[in-house]
This record gives structure tokens, C-alpha cells and sequence, in this order.
């Protein structure tokens, strides 16, 4: 039967054969060698996704109070994103921000993300999350400072525990697990949500991250807000995995798939990681199925490598209108309702505008002051040159 | 490999470029006629294109280096041209890129690997250091790494944190690395032509902020080059010599016109490869004139200047009537859009390093 | 029912709630928003491994000749290979090998890896598997020159097809896959073969190597020598998963199980996926479960970290003795044939030891001779320098 | 941070160090009673002890320093006395280990990262560049990284590849660090302490061949240690300054001695911290000697020496009597263990150069 030369039978039934399968020598198991135990059994069955995504818009489910004033919040969230996404890469034709990746078509992440978490938890946004940020409160004038160009980070992170904007790709994600195992050896019931798209799970910061957290069992939720892009690379050149959901089973955590455009769907499946993760219970992978609707940032031309029709197709699927449709189908959105969402939106547009117009100050000395607790006595010297020049420039004006 | 002498070298001369111009060395000549302009990046994207047209080992590989042509459209129509096998674009993950292509050189390939941005070059560092850089030692010569790295680099941009590093010192400090920076349409062209043939592995810097200067070079009929590790004399002068490469190439040679006025003729050299490091031109040119500078972005302290200064000062002590000096981005993380020019070595910075080469130093108190 | 807090729920439940419980909303589907099509679909099941690892020993199957041939010759392979660890661990002791990282326990891995492979193929052995090397035919003096510290590789790696012994752990594995996936550009049907240990697999380098594989279908096999320990750390603190060979499924590649101990079976196994990577079949992870009966190196003390009775278990399970009883008891093996087996491994021992007592030569202008492929101006500076002082040392002595 | 007058510092020295002793910072001195000898080994794991003891902040963290104490046995004890939360076993993952650390930083902690050899710290070189070193800058002080990266490195104990790099001229070349290495068994426990209690990021790197050797040093009574930032001279002198630190310093000490033969009577420098750089004393040192020489095992391209000729030259030019010279390791991938005597700076190599001090430099033909 066994034969040391490539069976002939086609590959998936030689894979298939298991030990299971091996009937006939099961009977005599006692006598059969086996390894020692080498590893605390776990189930894998549970750490696996589902094959489709979750979803909660368009089924029958009862709202309790409680429910519809979420749904009605996070709809009021989705619209105040939506326009500032649109208010932001505004700013850029203005020669106001440098950049701006836009996260429109993702607002119902990011926004679900921000109220997935109590006051003392901590957000660890990627580039693309200034909306989460604000979304938890932060002004979005601090969020856009690092797109803005003044200062790198422009809000203070322990006062907000937003960590900085991570540009440097899944490199946020070991923070995020540090600052939470930290928290629970500290005894305090903390949690870290931590994002990342999907180009960012190829780098190897990505499961570094994922491995550290499971084996220390921190209260970490990993939120991949799976876009369909990395810039220009669709998701087939970036994995071949069923799903991103799928990689959390090789962690030993759980992988959930949710509809990304379905802003209380979303909301509930990183509520219960989040509770799930302050009990005690470690580490969630949750992958949310969304889409790019922009290009990368202001500067990319996404028509060279996706086509229009595909961004249609998802514009159908549009988180802020889902949930509109859905709330006025259950009678719990009135014109009325959807009118101050806008100009609450609209407000909230203007004063970014406003303030974002204003140029920022800039004090040149700063470019030493942070780079130690004190300076070096190289950073003195450095300071007092940059001052006499400029001290020179303002005499020769 | 060959260095020259550097009466030669010097040779090579042109006037200093017009603002908006790389440098100059592509100037119609005596019996050159003028071309349509280039920008640095069509002569990248060219010197590649031609490259794999000559040699079907060439593979690019990257993120975004396919159907986009890479963020700054170096890669551009390659993988129309020429295939999405061998200009591919990859999974995100930089050990991967350079891992990958580690084991593609090992089977013959020639891999030019891109790096979207500095920063973004360091996941790679391991791949880089422990093993592109020793793998042709470590086996004897069996297995060469022929893979030329290439790395926009610098600032000047206005690009946000970790999108304007000179990390130029660190691939300088490992041995086994070639470290070559174009500053000059024709040697986008020619260096990285010679970089993908060369048999080493290669640190392939891409002054990012000249990836849209234009030379008046012919893409079609791209101009000779001068030789892998020689430096170039971009403009002849007597009173002291500025040593530069990639980014600063144009300030300083800004520079060498503004110091006319002052009265004085400042000579420029472009090094165009760090490692391997010309020490025959340099140093021919600052026994010629006694007095030099280095000029460079990257920061101060352990960054390239170090070196070079070192290694004149030992190699030309009793020349020098002043300490060669540097300036250097200062010794800071790369400062957000709005502070650059503070930290950028400028015009004036230069002329005021050049004014303390005149008297005895004020440091020896 | 669907309310903002935490659910009060246990978690394990609310977390199996799938959409295909959802069963009063099945019927709506139809006008349930549902994303578009995001990904080519797959199925997990086939990429997941069984719980128990293969075995064939002690099963009731029948062997043809050639099986019984291949066996015979993993015998007396495994006898060699254990004979060799024994020497190499001398020779450290006799101050002829710098270090020695022993194999001992793990042959039926190491002489399996170097099996299942064509000569056209390639092995990626980490620093720990001079023994796959050697049974792929590497003369042992070379495959240990790494460790005496006379060069870093002691052999041409393009004539053995054996890249040098890696130490920085996993990074080797992306090199096997971009070797791999360039023979595919050419058209050569080879495979390389990259063995990792279990602390390898926590490495980003494990995780990029992987997913390139995959999205390439780069013919490539990852050995995972799962044996407990990276040097004093445990399987139970590198990872938390239900194994190692569930990280394959987050790849979209089969993940497979195996005794480690059994050769028959990591051979089958390892076949089985050398085949189907030739066969364009992509590439596959396999676990096998064995143990490090020494401790890391000679140099390390591995009572510090575990007890003596694990070991004791594991000895239990030895690769070479469970061979050698199984072919007994089938009466494939003779006293003749072991004692065969053990003079033709007695005489190879005798045979390295003599080698590795001469000292080799060196010359230390080998130091400059292979930085680049010609010296640079710096380098023959250098190299002057050395040789004239070794000329004043000559002189002075 | 402080730099002290170089008098002050000059006064700190001791005479050489016999064979076998790293050097001589606690030599029983008039009032000090003779203390049993103390390996740097002995002396850096009390200091983490101490470290812990006294600041419950204080993780130590890494591969294998939990039940085995780590290969060079450095964490021995701390998992037993602390547990194994405050001094743990982590998976083998670099990036993941100092990634973790940053954000356990960011939550109030103060953590000891151990990397178990110099070139197994190059997977972590994003999180130290992009992060480590950047994160107070970038938060404007809100978030600053107090993390101490302690790092075995350097040869000459016989490793096999990458167990042997010297790695500070990449760590040297980034803004936001402090890198230190000691010497001495005295500054194996007082640079360590010190470091941990910085509020800013610091590479220690441990000279792992000085791991066993030995000093009259009582540990249960560490002797005050120079400041953080100052260099010492261990051994004064009036011909010439040798400038060194971690492993090469006994072998200057050594050298010094075998100079008297020649008549020479070499000062030796010991750095202590790279990063920052005490100008104040090696200037002061070398304006009196007028001839220095720089010696490190780290390659000498680009290498720690360039950044010290290169400033010494800048500051102290017209007291030079001869170019600042370098020895240093070859511009080589670290040889196999057979070889490494002929790549490592060692006492004849050294008095070379000192001997190029006294001409003319040969280099000026
Ligand atoms: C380590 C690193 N490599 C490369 C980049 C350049 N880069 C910026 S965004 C991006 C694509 C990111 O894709 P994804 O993770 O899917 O996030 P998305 O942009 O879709 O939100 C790339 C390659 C980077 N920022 N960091
Ligand atoms: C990148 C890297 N980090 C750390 C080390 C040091 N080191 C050598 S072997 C080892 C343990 C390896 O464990 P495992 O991968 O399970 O292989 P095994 O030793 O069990 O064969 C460590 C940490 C290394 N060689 N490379
Ligand atoms: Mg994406
Ligand atoms: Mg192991």
C-alpha cells in the first residue's frame, strides 16, 4: 500500500487521509506509539469565523429603547463622519493639509470602533482612522495636525489614550498589546482597540502583535477594516486565506467576519470582543468586510487599477445610507431627525473649515525641545545656531 | 570599482544648473546635440525599462510597483510591458520584499527590489544587514546578491513623519553594500543602470525631492556615464571644495553661485557612490584647495560626514588650513512639513560653514 | 433585544451567534444589504489540520517492497544520524567544534526532510539541522565547518542545493520562497524544502514568508520541528493556538499534523507535499510534533527550565528505537542488519573525528577576498595592512 | 546629561588594569577597604535586582531571561525574586518584544528589554527607529520611552555569524537615543542603573567579552558611579590620547602599558556614554596631548570612530599635531571565529597608529 515514490491518487484525497480515517488500526491504539502530550488541548472550532459576514441591517430583530438610541447615535455619527471626510479632502485642495486618506465608505468603523469602548480604554488608530479619533471625541483640528503638517501627533495621548496615528504600518499593533498587558499586570480592566487594514496583516508586526497578545492573553480587540485595497494591491495579491478572520485560529484567539458597512452589526461584534477582552477572556481578531470608496489619498489615481464599476457596486452598499434606509424603514428616522444630523454635520464642517484656515503657529526652537527629557549639550549648541540665523534673516528683512 | 585619477574626474565638469535642474551634466556639449528635457524619474523609469528589455533576469518587485507604476510612477509601464511576473507587485511587508528576493538572487535572478519610502525600509533591516550584505562572503563567493535596493529618500517634500529619512548611514556602516545616490538626470540613468549589473548588492538612494527635475538629457540616446565609485567635479573652483551628493547637489551648487559674489570660487564635488568611496578625487580636490565642507541632509552626528571628514583629515591633514566642516540636517527626528526648511541645509547655511573656513577655528578656544 | 452595553450573556454564546443562526431572517435575504463579493471563496475545511498528528508505526498496513526498502533505509539513516549528534557533541568537548546545537530526538525529521526531496530540489535547513544536510549528502566536515569556525559555510551551496545553515531564526524562509517562486518563473519544477523551529514561527519573517508563498503558489514545504523548546522556553509560552499547523489555514494552505518521531510518516507526509508543490499544487505547512532530548547546545543547562521525567517520556518515543522495533516486529530487520546499520554509522563517526582532529587551514586574506565581488580601493588598503603585519610578526618570531 | 569640567573628570583615574580585569574604576583606593572581585556579569544583575527592588515599574523583559536567567545568565534570579510577570519570557519575536515594550511604556511602565546577541537585535531596528526613538518627539514630551534596549554585542569570544557584531554607529546615527556601554565592572552597575532610570530611551550595550571579567568591586555596595554623559580618563598621560570604550578599553589600557617600553606615555579615554557625547573632556584631553587616536571593534567605515575624529578635528584643530587616527575592525562582515584575531583591534595595531602620530602623515605624498 505505502510507497515511498508520489502516490498516484489525485492530492486533496491523499491530504484528506487522517489518522481518523485509519480504521482498521484504531482498535489497537493501546499498543501503537504515540507522542507524550506536548500541548494543553484547545478547540479550534469556536476560534473560527463564520463563512459570511454578520450582519443586523435588514433583519426582523426587535429594537429595545436602548438599541434604537444606539442606532439612532451611530446614524448621527455616520453622517458627521461622512462630511468630514468630504470636509477634509476639501482642506486639501485648499493647500490646507498636505495629505488626506480619506476613509469614506468606512465610516461605519470607524465610528463603531470609537463607541465600542469606555472612556479608560485606549484607541490605536492607523493613518486612515482620524474619523475614529474624532469620533471619540478628539478635535478634529488635533487629528488633522499630523496631515496638516505642524507637529507629528497634535494631541496629547494620555489625555485622550488615543495613541499617536500610526503611519509605519501594523508597527501600532505590539503598542497596543504592550499597553494592555501592562494595564491588566497594573489591575486596571483596560482594553486596546487596535486597527489596521488589510495590506497591514502581511507585515510581520501584524503577528508578532497577534501572538504576543493570545499567549498573554491580553484585552486587545484587533479591528482589520478590510477595504479591498492596500493603495493600488487588491486583496488576492495581498492574501489567499479564506479570510483575514481565518489567521486568528493559528493564534489560539477568536476571528470574526462582520459586514463593515453595517455600522450596528459592527458595533455589537466589537462590543462583545471589548467585553469579552475586560473579563478576562484575551484577544479578538475582527475583520470587517468594507470598501475604499476614494482614492488612497487626494494624491492617488484610483482609476488605474480598479475599475468604476466595482466602486458603483460598493456605492450601493454605502454604510450611511444603509443605515438611513433602515431607520426610516422602522419609522425611527423622520426627516426632521435626518436634517439636524446634517446641520449638526454641517456645523461641525464649518468649524473645522474656520479653524483650519487659520495658519498654525510654529516656533522653530521646538524642532530641539522634544527630543530628550533635557538637551544635549550637541542640541544646545544646534538650538543657538538655528537661532542666530533666524535672528540673522529677521535683521537682513 | 575602478577609481580614476582625478585629473580625469575633474574633467567632468559643467556650469552650475539653473534653479529647477538637477545639476548639470547632461548640458548640451561641443558636439552633443540638445535634448528634449528629462526629469529624473522618466530616466529611472527608463534606465529600468532598458535594463529588462537587455536582461530577462532583471525582476522589479514592490508595493504599488504594477498596474499603479509605484507612488511616484517610477515602475510605470513595466508590467505592461514587460509582465506582472517580472514587475511585481507584492504582499505589504518589507522582509518579505527583500527576503523573497534574497532567494530569488540565489537562483540567478537579478532583483530590483523598491522601497515606497525611507522609513518604510527599515522592517528590512534584518534581511538587509544579516544577510543581502554578507551572503556573497559567507559562502565564498557561491552565492553573489546581485540585487540593487532602491530607496526614495530625503526630504523636502512636505511628506509627514517617516516619509523623509536619509538613512544613508546606516547601509554606509555595513559592509558589503554598495551605497550609491544619483544627483543629475544622466546618473539616475547611468547609476542605476550600473547598480543592476553589478554582481554586489546595492543601496539604491532616490533623492525623492529631484525625482521631478528636469536635464536636458536624450532618454533615447542616454549620455555615457562616469564609472561606478568615482565622484564627479560638478563645478570647478579654488577657494574650498563642497562635498555632497543626491538632494544637496543643487543647494550647494546655489551655493558656489552666491558665494561669487563674496568673491569666492567654491568647487563642488558629487561623490555618486558612498560606498565605495572615491578617496582619490576627494582627496586630489581638497589638496587642491586646503579648505572643504560637507554638505548633506541626513543628520549630523555618526552621518555620513563623519566619515568623510574623517577620512580627509587623515588622508590630507597637512593641506587643510581650516577643519573640514559639515552641515547636516541637525541631530533631530525628521521635523513635521511646516519646520523643514529650519533643518534642511540651505544656502545660507553652507556659505556661513564656508565663512568659518576662513579664520581659525573658533572652536579652539 | 439588541442593546448598546455589554450583553450579559455568557461570551462563548454570543460569540457563536452566526448570521446562519439568524434563521427568522433567512427568509428575507433577499432584501437583506449584503456587501458585493469581496474575495474569491474557499474552503477552509481541506487547509485545516487533524487534531491528532499522522503515525503510521504500529498500524497494521500492509509495505510493498519499495516501502519496505524506504523504511529500511530511514533505519539505518536515523542509526547514522544519531551517531552523528553523538560525535559532533563530542567533538565539542574535545575543543574541535566551537558548538554543537544537537539534533538527537529529532532525526526522524532531519533524515525524512532530506529524503523526501529530489536532487533538483532545495533544502533551507536552520542552524539546528546540519543532519538534514548530511543526509542529503553533505560531507559532514563541511556542514559542520559553521560550527569549528573556520568560514560561516562550510560548502557550495548552488552544487548541494542546500542553503547555507541559517541562524538568524526564519529568515531563511522567505528566501526559500523566493527561490522557489523564481525556479516556477523559469519553468523548472523544483521545490524547496524550509525547516523552522517552533520559537521560529513567533518571527514576522515566519508570517511574510508564508503569505508570499500562498499568494504566489510558490512550490515550497515549511517543516515546523515543533520540540517543545526554543533553548529554555516552552510550546505554551510561544504560542497559544490550538497548533502550529492551524496558522497554515490563515495562509489559504493546508496545515498538517505529524508525528515527528514516526519517519515513515514525516516521510509520507513530506512527500505527499513536495508532490504537490512540484505538481503546482502550492505550498504547504506540516508540523511535526518531536522533542529536543539534549539540551539547546553543549554549552546550555536545561535542567534549569524542565524536568527530568519530560525528557524520561520522550526517550520513551525515540525516533530510532521506535523504528527499530516496528521493523522487528514485522521481521524486516535482522541483529545482521542493525549491527550493519551501526557499524556503517561507527564507521562515519570514526571517519569526521579524524577529519575534524587536523586543523584547517586558514588564510586570513580570505577576510577581504569575498566582500564584493572585487575588492574596493578601502578593502586592498586593508588587506596591506594585515598582510604586513603578519609579515612583522613572521619576521619577529 | 550634565557634562562636567574636564579637570573634574580627568581626576577619576586609576592605573591599568592587570590582565583579566576590565579595567580599574573601583581599585581598593586610600579609604576604600579591598572588596571581593565582582564579575560585569554579577555587577549588571544586581543592578537590574536593585532596579526592581526599588522601582516596581521596572519589567524586565526578552527570550529566555525568565527560569534559565538568559544565555549570559544576566537575568539569573530576577524571575524567582520578582515573578514572572516583572521579569518574563517572551515569544521569540524582536519587533514584538520592544513593540510591546513601547506600549507598556506608554502605560507608565519602565521596561528592560534584553536582546539576546547584537545582530538578533536587527528584527527590532523599525520599532527602535520609527518609535522608540521618536515617540516623546512626536507627542511633544507627552509620551516619552523610558525603555532600556540592553544589548550584548562585540566579538572575541568565539561566536559563530552574528553573535559578534558591533552594531552603535546605527543606533550613534539615530536622533533620540542614548547609547552606552560600559567598561568596567563599576559602570556595568552604575551606567546600567542610570540608564534604567532615564526617562529616555537608551541602548546599553554590554561589551560581552568583559561578561566574566573581574573587578575588586562590592556589589553590596556599589561604588558612586561617573554621570550618565561624561567620559573618564582611566589612565592620564602626555603623548598621545587613545579614545575607546566597551571592549577595546583593556586592550588600550594594555597597549598604554607596553608604550612605556617606547618611551610614550599614553592617555586613555574611556567614553562610557556615545550618545551624548562628552566634548567637554576628550577635547580637553586631546588639546593637551595634541595627538589622538580613536580605537573601536565596530568597522571603521562610517564606523563610531569617524563621528569622534570628525568632531575632535572640528574643535580642536589647530592644537593637532597629526590627524586624529582611527583603529578599528576591518570593513568586513565579523569573521568566523578562526579568524577574529586578525579582524579585532589589538595592542600591536594600536601602537602602529600611535607610531603614525609622530610623522609627518604618510598620507600626504
Ligand atoms: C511599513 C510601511 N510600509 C509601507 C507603507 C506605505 N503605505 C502607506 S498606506 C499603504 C497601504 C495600506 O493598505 P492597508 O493596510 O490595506 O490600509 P488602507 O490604506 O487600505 O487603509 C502603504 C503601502 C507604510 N506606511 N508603512
Ligand atoms: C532572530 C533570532 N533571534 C534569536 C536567536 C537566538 N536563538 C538561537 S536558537 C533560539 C531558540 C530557537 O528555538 P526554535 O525555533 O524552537 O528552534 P530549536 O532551537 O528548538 O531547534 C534562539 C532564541 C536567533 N538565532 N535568531
Ligand atoms: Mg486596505
Ligand atoms: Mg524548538
Amino acid at each position: 500500500m505505502l510507497s515511498p515514490a508520489p502516490p498516484a491518487a489525485p492530492y486533496q484525497e491523499v491530504l484528506a487521509m487522517s489518522v481518523l480515517e485509519q480504521t482498521p488500526d484504531r482498535e489497537t491504539t493501546g499498543t501503537r506509539p504515540a507522542p507524550p502530550p506536548w500541548q494543553p488541548r484547545t478547540d479550534p472550532g469556536p476560534l473560527l469565523p463564520d463563512p459570511e459576514p454578520y450582519r443586523l441591517l435588514g433583519s426582523r430583530t426587535r429594537l429595545d429603547p436602548a438599541a434604537k438610541e444606539l442606532w439612532l447615535e451611530l446614524y448621527r455619527r455616520l453622517v458627521l463622519g461622512r462630511r468630514y471626510n468630504q470636509q477634509a479632502t476639501a482642506l486639501t485642495k485648499q493647500g490646507r493639509l498636505a495629505v488626506y486618506p480619506s476613509s469614506t465608505g468606512q465610516e461605519a468603523c470607524q465610528v463603531a470602533a470609537a463607541m465600542a469602548l469606555e472612556e479608560r480604554d485606549w484607541l490605536f488608530p492607523s493613518y486612515r482612522d482620524t474619523l475614529a479619533a474624532v469620533s471619540r471625541g478628539l478635535d478634529p483640528v488635533q487629528a488633522l495636525t499630523l496631515l496638516r503638517g505642524d507637529w507629528h501627533t497634535g494631541y496629547d495621548p494620555r489625555e485622550h489614550r488615543i495613541a499617536p496615528l500610526s503611519t509605519p504600518l501594523a508597527t501600532q499593533l505590539p503598542h497596543a498589546v504592550g499597553l494592555a498587558h501592562a494595564a491588566r499586570l497594573l489591575g486596571d480592566d483596560v482594553v486596546a482597540m487596535a486597527l489596521v487594514g488589510d495590506g497591514g496583516t502581511s507585515e510581520g508586526d501584524f503577528h508578532e502583535a497577534l501572538n504576543f497578545a493570545a499567549v498573554q492573553q491580553a484585552p486587545v480587540v484587533f479591528l482589520v477594516q478590510n477595504n479591498g485595497f492596500a493603495i493600488s494591491v487588491p486583496l488576492a495579491k495581498q492574501t489567499a486565506a479564506p479570510s483575514i478572520a481565518h489567521k486568528a485560529v493559528g493564534y489560539g484567539m477568536p476571528g470574526r467576519l462582520v459586514d463593515g458597512n453595517d455600522a450596528p452589526a459592527v458595533h455589537q461584534v466589537l462590543s462583545e470582543a471589548v467585553h469579552r477582552a475586560r473579563n478576562g477572556g484575551g484577544p479578538t481578531l475582527v475583520e470587517a468586510i468594507t470598501y475604499r470608496i476614494d482614492a488612497h489619498t487626494n494624491a492617488d489615481d484610483a482609476t488605474r487599477y480598479r475599475p468604476g464599476e466595482e466602486v458603483e457596486a460598493w456605492r450601493a452598499h454605502d454604510p450611511v445610507v444603509l443605515l438611513e434606509r433602515e431607520l426610516r424603514q422602522r419609522r425611527q428616522l423622520t426627516d426632521r431627525g435626518a436634517r439636524q444630523a446634517a446641520d449638526a454635520a454641517e456645523e461641525m464642517a464649518a468649524g473645522l473649515r474656520a479653524r483650519m484656515n487659520a495658519d498654525p503657529q510654529l516656533a522653530p526652537d521646538d524642532l530641539f525641545a522634544h527630543v530628550y527629557a533635557g538637551p544635549t549639550p550637541q542640541l544646545r549648541e544646534q538650538a543657538a545656531l538655528l537661532r542666530a540665523e533666524l535672528t540673522a534673516e529677521e535683521d537682513a528683512v | 570599482m575602478t577609481t580614476v585619477t582625478a585629473g580625469r574626474a575633474a574633467g567632468t565638469t559643467t556650469s552650475a544648473a539653473a534653479p529647477g535642474t538637477t545639476g548639470a551634466d547632461a548640458a548640451p556639449g561641443p558636439g552633443r546635440p540638445a535634448a528634449k528635457p528629462a526629469t529624473m524619474a522618466q530616466a529611472l523609469n527608463r534606465a529600468l525599462r532598458d535594463a529588462m528589455a537587455e536582461d530577462p533576469a532583471v525582476h522589479v518587485m514592490g508595493e504599488d510597483v504594477g498596474a499603479l507604476g509605484g507612488v511616484f510612477r517610477i515602475t510605470d509601464g513595466l508590467a505592461a510591458e514587460f509582465g506582472e511576473d517580472r514587475c511585481a507587485d507584492t504582499p505589504l511587508a518589507e522582509a518579505g520584499i527583500l527576503g523573497t528576493a534574497v532567494g530569488m538572487a540565489m537562483y540567478g535572478l537579478r532583483p530590483v527590489v523598491e522601497m515606497q519610502f525611507d522609513a518604510f525600509a527599515y522592517p528590512a533591516f534584518e534581511q538587509l544587514i544579516s544577510h543581502v550584505s554578507r551572503m556573497r562572503n559567507r559562502t565564498r563567493g557561491a552565492l553573489p546578491m546581485p540585487i540593487t535596493l532602491r530607496i526614495p529618500y530625503g526630504g523636502g517634500i512636505g511628506g509627514v513623519e517617516h516619509h523623509s529619512d536619509s538613512s544613508e548611514a546606516y547601509y554606509m556602516a555595513t559592509p558589503g553594500l554598495h551605497v550609491v545616490t544619483p544627483a543629475t538626470v544622466g546618473d539616475a540613468y547611468g547609476l542605476l543602470r550600473q547598480s543592476i549589473a553589478s554582481d554586489d548588492p546595492v543601496v539604491f538612494l532616490e533623492p525623492k525631492r529631484l525625482y521631478w527635475a528636469k536635464d536636458a538629457v536624450d532618454l533615447e540616446a542616454p549620455p555615457h556615464s562616469e564609472p561606478f565609485g568615482r565622484a564627479v567635479v560638478r563645478r570647478p573652483g579654488t577657494s574650498a571644495t563642497l562635498i555632497t551628493y543626491g538632494p544637496s547637489l543643487p543647494v550647494c551648487l546655489e551655493a558656489a553661485e552666491a558665494a561669487r559674489e563674496d568673491g569666492l570660487d567654491l568647487e563642488v564635488i558629487d561623490l555618486r557612490t558612498l560606498v565605495p568611496f572615491d578617496d582619490e578625487t576627494v582627496c586630489a580636490a581638497v589638496r587642491r584647495t586646503g579648505r572643504a565642507v560637507v554638505v548633506h541632509e541626513a543628520t549630523g552626528f555618526a552621518g555620513p560626514g563623519a566619515e568623510i571628514a574623517a577620512r580627509l583629515t587623515e588622508r590630507c591633514f597637512h593641506h587643510l588650513h581650516a577643519p573640514v566642516l559639515r552641515v547636516a540636517g541637525f541631530d533631530i527626528p525628521y521635523p513635521p512639513p511646516m519646520l523643514e526648511k529650519h533643518h534642511l541645509p540651505g544656502v545660507d547655511r553652507i556659505l556661513d560653514a564656508v565663512d568659518r573656513l576662513q579664520w581659525e577655528s573658533e572652536w579652539t578656544a
